[in-house]
């Protein structure tokens, strides 16, 4: 990936950024991974729910060194503490909360989000590879709304945001919202509508590291 | 910081408006949330779809409900009862809609809301007169009648004790419908004998959590009264 | 009814007589009515399980004057008692139990059986009456066993054991047994198999109360 | 007099025979019944069918029942771990079978075969690889698969505390798969740390009432060692 004139978000700044979005009394679900980070950046004025498949709501923070507990881990088998006004439940109510429209906001990680908000997030389709899904697919159709947190490219420097899936799909029409290193897009009925870039991207050189038709809102 | 807790119960049922489908929750008088109930007579909305396993009893509470006239149609699994007159007479007089549904299926249907599910097939009431016109399906040697979920606008429950972020433990068999229909409304309203501070629920043995619950409304003992009198039946005594 | 050589069974008989068929361990549903009496007669050295369509199990027998609540009732609304080992669940968990095939013996009581085993309990189809249902069809299609109780005949001198039924089902080839004032008979696969019957009653006048036809097995 | 809690794991498990269909608790090792499972090893039973949420970690408990050669069949939503190396070498050499299920319909027909559902139509999966050559249907404006129920014959669950009833409660996120797989298999076999008296467990808070429990079978704490050495690891400790 070469560019020159514009700096990318690193990692926790795509996380602070997401955080901003999720209002008090919001119960989210952070998917494994990346969006795991956003967890850090929620401010402590708000009441956000964190809920875990494994059947934990309202989580807290790692515990501290030696007070780690195997018997309270959340969905990436990361030590957590519970917050008062925490709940324990089993997984049939946890996937309910989420197959039930009850969890607001989940954040996924992607290979892949397509124009029309197909996401891929499961498999690359590799022959050899061993399949896993997990609650993915459940996230996906489940969640009020469904944000994605990404690189936008690559490692290898592929386009992630494109006009259709190439990999497996996770769920159809799912995403409504896309942050990246670079902007952040709201899936709509219109298309993918670009409302925030990093500084110095221009629009011309974000399309051309997406492809999918972008469509610019951000002045 | 959410507070779950912070309105009256007029305020609460103030969001409930004409052609509103209520879970309602009980089993005879246990778990029925007389106040919000109460409440409800005095908001005067009409044109309601209810969902409850009975039609009421007596002339207070859900009877006194459907008494007013506000009830269009009722949902639910044994509406006759000794003392169910006035949903009698309203029938008679076809001045209420009956969905007569076997109480599994009720509960049934009610978690395949809760729980996102499109349609479930189960096997009450295959062949009987409740199934009537419906589909059905022979699966491993057993038959079975497509059911769809009940989902509500609203579900007025009754709970023991509630804290600030919305969760609820229930008392005795008084909890019966209330955790799965708060599970199946898009707004839950809990009336509890006790609102406690955050932390004093056990995480472990929270019966509802919060996610499933939007407000929780203390009714203040106003007497020591037994049954059905427990409690003020004025929801103007409420505080939150 | 008209009868000189025998005696028909109470009420109490009927129940004591069922209560021996209970057997160590059993979760057993006592439909409202004549089943509740079998309570009374399970034997204090066996854990006889009751289940309640109201979210209880292992309740016990009606409190001390005085000492009622209204929110610990059973499914006919009566006041009970709750023995160290109970449980309170709520109505999904409650209906799993019997849809699920978790109950080993519900008792129902009965407008007519026929010769099949279907069950009709919860409507005469009178056309002015107000049709209520309950749990009557849930505890016929999920119990394990399905046992009835009933008085043989009609007060209007009826067979209420029938070929076929004439009214509204409520559940297809459930009844296994049928505990009865006169007698107690088996539904099988090759008919209405009597078992026992009362003393003094011969097989004759036993079929002439019956319009399905019978088995004699009791000898 | 009913004593659930009267054998020991060698006992219980002796019930289990060639080809069962097996349910283990646990969400990777949280609630994973460690102990039940080194005696199910030390059974030798074969042709196994495993439902649980992963295929294993490490070298122990589940992955090294797999290791035996004992499991023809895994049903799971996440075998690929970091240390699923038993699974991956069984799997790419075609030695056992695979039917991976997204975690929440996994759930969902455990439960519908608990409930005594035919089947339910869920909106997960639809549209993906998962759900190829299975049947859909639009309901509501919105999609779903018809997934079937699954049962076992066992089901190898963990929980905290147990009474001779049957009665069960569990501990932080180590309750999981245990209280739904309780309800779907034909024996469900419970370890747990600690036997309580009958009553000592409030009904209000029982997770698991006993009817879905057959045997409870207490594991003897042996170190103080956290984690997966919690409690030692070979089946002869254990006590009833």
């Amino acid at each position: 990936m070469s560019h020159t004139s514009y700096t990318v978000l690193t990692r926790d700044q795509i996380a602070e950024r997401a955080a901003q979005d999720i209002p008090d009394g919001a119960y989210v679900n952070l998917g494994i991974g990346l969006p795991t980070k956003i967890a850090q950046y929620l401010p402590d004025d708000k009441d956000v729910f964190l809920h875990s498949e494994n059947g934990l709501l309202a989580f807290g923070p790692p515990p501290a060194k030696g007070e780690e507990d195997p018997e309270l881990i959340n969905a990436g088998k990361e030590y957590v503490t519970m917050l008062d006004g925490g709940s324990f439940f089993h997984h049939g109510d946890s996937f309910a909360m989420m197959r039930g429209g009850h969890i607001d906001i989940c954040v996924l990680g992607a290979f892949q989000v397509a124009a029309n908000g197909d996401l891929a997030n499961w498999s690359t389709g590799a022959e050899d590879a061993i399949p896993a899904v997990g609650g993915a697919m459940d996230l996906a159709v489940g969640a009020k709304k469904v944000f994605v947190m990404t690189n936008h490219i690559t490692k290898e420097g592929e386009p992630k945001i494109v006009s259709e899936l190439s990999y497996p799909v996770t769920g159809k029409k799912c995403v409504d919202r896309i942050y990246t290193d670079l902007c952040i897009i709201d899936v709509t009925d219109k298309g993918l509508v670009v409302t925030e870039m990093v500084d110095d991207l221009s629009f011309d050189e974000l399309q051309g590291l997406t492809s999918a038709m972008l469509i610019d809102a951000t002045n | 910081m959410i507070n779950k807790a912070d309105k009256g119960i007029t305020d609460v049922l103030s969001q409930i408006k004409d052609g509103a489908t209520i879970m309602i929750g009980g089993f005879g008088t246990a778990g029925q949330p007389a106040e919000l109930i109460d409440g409800l007579i005095n908001l005067g909305v009409k044109d309601l779809v209810i969902i409850n396993n009975n039609a009421g009893n007596g002339d207070h509470g859900l009877a006194k409900l459907l008494q007013t006239g506000a009830v269009r149609k009722i949902i639910c699994s044994f509406p006759r009862q000794s003392d169910s007159w006035v949903f009698d007479e309203l029938y008679h007089a076809g001045k209420i809609e009956l969905e007569l549904v076997p109480q599994g299926n009720l509960a049934c249907r009610i978690q395949a809301a809760g729980m996102g599910l499109g349609a479930v097939y189960t096997p009450t009431g295959f062949g009987t007169l409740l199934a009537e016109g419906k589909e059905t399906r022979h699966i491993d040697g057993k038959d079975y009648v497509l059911e769809y979920p009940i989902k509500a606008d609203f579900a007025l429950i009754k709970a023991n004790k509630g804290d600030r972020w919305g969760n609820l433990v229930y008392r005795k068999s008084a909890r019966n419908f209330g955790p799965i229909m708060a599970m199946a409304a898009d707004i839950t309203i809990a009336q509890v004998s006790e609102t406690v501070d955050l932390g004093e629920l056990d995480p472990e043995y929270v019966i509802t959590p919060g996610i499933f619950v939007q407000h929780v409304v203390q009714i203040q003992p106003t007497s020591t009264e037994p049954a059905s009198d427990e409690y003020a039946s004025t929801a103007t005594t409420a505080t939150a």
